[in-house]
């Protein structure tokens, strides 16, 4: 073990700086690592000195608010992203989430609520936002403004449908053997396409994102 | 300087602690008789296998006598060690003639035997010390403090069919009708005060048992509370009035008529089934 | 953003897989690795490249439990005071069974208690399994089927071992036979008929744990 009373050369105070950059859990300032190394330690000098040795190495030292932290290099940053193989099934509840999505847009959240018959957990609509098959719309012209959402093209291209006009209606339904004729009289099928009256709502303004959604919006 | 306050800095005395000091061995730190051995041949001062087997047994033996002189409980498993040593110390020096029982192995061998294991005790001790002489994660090494979480994309590939999301819609929408419910009237209850006062007013007329439909008001009018709210409240009421001592009820067996009738005064509290 | 269809040169691929070891909250292997990186890319040569590039500076490649990681330099913990975490004390009975347990793997309990001449407490398998440095390995197929148990990577990792092979001295012990588990004649114990094969083994199954390691099972 090193003899923190005894001065380190220029060498070892690199070597010093480069340990605790690395193992800080954040950036540290020059002041931060001064600290922690013995008076009259060069920082400045061996800060300079190791950002020229990771200069176009796989990890380089980057200045953020005067601290100084390792972070891999920028062009590398497609490596750390991890591709998942295996198919993703929706939940039920994300399935009928979105299913009450596409056949009512746009709808509220207290909508798809009152159809689903409980309250929709964060998780749900956030998902399908992140998967991107159901967007943001608008917000009703009603008192609170409620977000409305409507599917988004992702929705339409993975079930394979050219257009809102092309999700099955009640007729197909009961071609798929999905409705009989016990169904109470007045259930209807909205057809999607034609309920999306622009005159109901206000488009969605850029940074007024509900803030369930937040973490998704904007990526 | 006082000898008390001497303080002693030499390390030969550690050396030269006989088996009596040895019972300064730690009974917490080493926990079992053979804990005890280990530390007892480790003042032998010699390889392990050249351990004296009859010394170390002396040893022990000693250390055994000494807890007892210090009316220190010793378990069980330190006192069969104890007469196992002084069993295998006697065969030791008995003459090499004299063979010991047919089905036992020479006391040499057991011997050699009891030092092996010792020996593999301290082995796996010292293999211990030598682990935790290792620079240890988060005590002498440390990886980056601050990882880059790495981003999962999620697969573009999602298990749903068009057919399933009809299916979850339908499902839902069914489920949405059997919910309905669109109360066209306020519900009225037959109030439990009313019901007392009812009871109590028709009481002196219940002096033969009386099945409680014919004791709870009849509705007559197509407004007010349910002609199952007035049943409700009378036997609840009812109730009320059999712990008060003022009346029995009755009920031969379940979902059988329930029967009310006025007590007696002074009549005990009649316990029916 | 580089092109992952394009062959990276051998300077490149060194780049990516200091990258990748920096970013990662633990220990890659060279599998790990590899699957990140364009066929045919040659990861051990650039594993190796980086060790010597690291070699006496404040970060350090290390293989523990078969994987790779950076670590900083062993002489500059008495820096990290900030990070370092009070280590949990184990008894001398934990390290003990812990290394009677690594040396001679896979062990039944029995096997260790007539190492030790003693019988274990309950806890302190418990803790070792908690602190995650041991596992259920198996059962011995003898009678009674009793539960084996070996270290896990964990273990390998903390201690900075690359693998069991690194174990101190373990060579040694095992040219004087000390790591046999079956006693010369004559000294009672139990009878480990044992060589450490998977074919005396069965696997643990789901949910046959023992009561006492359940918790921990699993993870």
């Amino acid at each position: 073990m090193s003899d923190l009373r005894f001065a380190p050369d220029e060498a070892e105070v690199e070597r010093r700086v480069e340990a605790l950059l690395f193992a800080a859990a954040g950036p540290l300032s020059a002041a931060d690592i001064a600290r922690r190394l013995p008076e009259g330690a060069d920082v400045g000098r061996a800060i300079a000195s190791l950002r020229a040795r990771y200069q176009g190495r796989g990890v380089e030292l980057e200045c953020v608010a005067d601290r100084w932290r390792f972070r891999t290099a920028p062009d590398l940053g497609f490596l750390m992203t991890e591709e998942r193989e295996e198919p993703r099934r929706l939940s039920k509840a994300a399935l009928e989430t979105l299913a009450i999505i596409a056949y009512h847009q746009p709808v509220t959240r207290a909508e798809i609520e009152s159809v689903r018959g409980v309250s929709i957990s964060k998780g749900t609509l956030d998902l399908l936002l992140e998967m991107g098959f159901v967007r943001l719309r608008g917000r009703r012209r009603t008192p609170g403004r409620p977000v409305t959402y409507a599917t988004a093209d992702r929705f339409l291209e993975h079930f394979g449908l050219a257009s809102l006009y092309d999700l099955p209606g009640a007729a197909e339904m009961k071609a798929a053997g999905l409705l009989d004729l016990s169904l109470p009289v007045g259930f209807e099928v909205p057809d999607p396409s034609r309920t999306g009256s622009e005159d109901e709502e206000d488009p969605i303004e850029d940074g007024e994102a509900p803030e369930f959604a937040q973490d998704f919006v904007g990526d | 300087m006082p000898e008390a306050f001497q303080p002693n800095l030499d390390f030969t005395a550690v050396e030269e602690v006989d088996a009596r000091d040895a019972f300064v061995v730690d009974l917490e730190g080493y926990e079992g008789p053979l804990h005890v051995l280990l530390a007892l041949a480790r003042t032998q001062k010699v390889d392990l296998l050249k351990l004296s087997i009859t010394k170390l047994a002396e040893q022990y033996l000693a250390f055994v006598h000494e807890a007892r002189r210090r009316n220190f409980s010793l378990a069980a498993d330190y006192l069969v060690m104890a007469s196992w040593l002084a069993y295998l110390k006697s065969r030791l020096l008995l003459p090499r003639t004299e063979k010991g029982k047919a089905d036992e192995p020479p006391a040499e061998v057991m011997a050699a035997a009891l030092a092996f294991r010792l020996q593999k005790l301290e082995a796996m001790r010292k293999a211990s010390e030598a682990l935790m002489a290792r620079p240890q994660l988060k005590r002498d090494v440390f990886t980056r403090g601050d990882p880059e979480a790495t981003v999962i994309v999620p697969s573009d590939r999602i298990d749903a069919s068009l057919y399933e999301l009809m299916a979850a819609y339908v499902g839902q929408r069914r489920r949405e009708q059997g919910r309905q419910y669109n109360p066209t009237q306020r519900i009225e209850a037959f109030a439990l005060e009313e019901a007392r006062d009812w009871l109590r007013d028709i009481l002196p007329r219940l002096a033969d048992w009386t099945p409680l439909v014919r004791v709870a008001p009849v509705r007559d009018e197509a407004e007010g509370p349910s002609q199952a709210s007035f049943t409700a409240s009378t036997l609840s009421a009812s109730l009320e009035l059999v712990k008060e001592g003022a009346m029995d009820v009755r009920q031969e067996k379940a979902f059988d008529e329930v029967w009310l009738k006025r007590r007696g005064r002074g009549l005990p509290l009649e316990l029916t089934p």
